[in-house]
């Protein structure tokens, strides 16, 4: 699983590579994440507008790795692409999570809340 | 379960599509599913279904396969998922077949969400698969014969 | 290979089978194979073809199936092999393809046999698979594209 | 690969008691005879009349074993079925093998040449 780190400040951007996150790569995705954020990151955005499809393996690797990590490092998403919002909105996920539209908003509204 | 309920991946109607008949035998392993949704997205593009109808199947199908490879069969080895899809009154049919162990209760879990109420931190990390799979599809039903199990549903597209 | 001499494994003619449209996606692996091989007879019967038709099928498949796993493929593991059956003018049409290593020659061996002089200790212990699949099958070509083998055939069944 | 073994006289009679010999069985065929078959054998008969399918490994095991056992212990098969005989008679080993319809037929003869 690929994933591509930038800094923008104390955020962290983490961009998935991979078209997929499903069952094949869903625990690679969740141990790549852990291992990619370091604990002087204050807020992280997951970027997503590179992936097409997820199912809910992958759904559960997000949601897995946002309690992970606490409310002290809020994992945010950002750029889904219709399919993948809609498996968000299907399981009503996308009521406890935080989505932006694109990752320059996401990082606007970090910027906003300090 | 009704066709009010699938809002977010709404299929849409028109009269491109033409509903293949076509099975496919894919291995139960992740990877395997994996291809096989690849090999049945080309299939049903080239039958005339859109981009949303694709999706539509593959997310459900994911489920459904994806199920069998972590719960019906003990671990990812040689073993053999078989899918037809057909047409239906509404829609497309489908029914999978595994000869994998059976359904936990003789039959398919209800498939429930996360309490509108709770919070973040005691949202559950798993079990979105067969929500997903009733809030899409229709007519679900499960049977048990000659050691195999078999599940066949309809996706209301094309 | 004309029709005249596949005599022992004789295709019956008959109206009942509808030719099915099949994609197959298998392990690489001696039970792969034999798990896929059980599938598709499955189909087959279920499509109307008889039990010799079937067995006719069966053993062409295995040997071109099995070459894949034990030529093309180094060793048995996550590799795949992918299969279509089809309707063809006069019987059903078949692809393999695999990512596996290109045919020796550029192109299937052309299967020879056994000299009818020799004696029983002089007979070979392999190399019957191509034989079998020349004899039975019509219409093989072969070539390698994209770093693919793709193998095509026919077999007069239906 | 289930073997069976059961002695007439100084014939060994082995019945195959799996459905196949295939590409997924055939070393474990050739191993399991080998060792199944003693010095006394005089004649052995390979009752395959539970075999529903063999492709040219299973074939090539079959005329390995026979090679192997050489002409002081023949082995001579029998009870083929149709699948099973189509493809002996397709690489005409048919015509190099001692095939015979039934084990009955197979003891019969084995009686009469003493
Ligand atoms: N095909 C199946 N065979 C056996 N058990 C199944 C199958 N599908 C689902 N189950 C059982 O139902 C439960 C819920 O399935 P699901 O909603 O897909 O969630 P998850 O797969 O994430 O656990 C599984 O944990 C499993 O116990
Ligand atoms: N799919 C393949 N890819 C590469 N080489 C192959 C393939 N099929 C056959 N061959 C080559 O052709 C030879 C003859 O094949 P075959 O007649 O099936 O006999 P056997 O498999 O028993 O050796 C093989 O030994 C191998 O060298």
């Amino acid at each position: 699983m690929q994933l591509n780190l930038e800094w923008a400040g104390a955020v962290l951007v983490v961009t998935v590579t991979d078209p997929r996150i499903d069952a094949a790569s869903a625990v690679d995705f969740k141990d790549g994440l852990r291992k990619a954020v370091p604990s002087e990151a204050e807020r992280i955005v997951l970027d997503l507008s590179q992936v097409d499809f997820i199912d809910s393996s992958g759904l559960g690797a997000i949601v897995a790795a946002t309690k992970a990590l606490g409310p002290n490092q809020p994992l945010e998403l950002a750029g889904l692409t219709p399919k993948v919002a809609s498996v968000f909105e299907l399981t009503r996920m996308d009521s406890f999570l935080t989505i932006h539209a694109t990752r320059s908003a996401a990082l606007a509204v970090a910027a906003a809340n300090g | 379960m009704g066709e009010e309920s699938c809002a977010p991946v709404r299929p849409t109607r028109h009269d491109a599509a033409k509903p293949p008949s076509v099975r496919v035998i894919l291995p139960s392993t992740p990877l395997g599913v994996r291809k096989g949704l690849g090999e049945i997205n080309t299939i049903l593009r080239a039958s005339g279904y859109s981009q949303e109808e694709c999706g539509t199947v593959e997310i459900v199908l994911a489920e459904v396969l994806n199920n069998v490879v972590e719960h019906a069969y003990s671990a990812p080895g040689d073993d053999l998922i078989a899918l037809q899809i057909g047409p239906a009154r509404a829609g497309l049919s489908f029914l999978v077949e595994d000869n994998g162990r059976e359904m936990p209760e003789g039959g398919p879990p209800i498939g429930k969400l996360a309490d509108k109420h709770s919070d973040l931190l005691s949202l559950p990390e798993g079990g979105f698969g067969w929500f997903i799979i009733r809030e899409v599809a229709h007519d679900v039903a499960y049977r048990r014969e000659d050691g195999r199990n078999r599940l066949s549903f309809r996706i209301a597209v094309g």
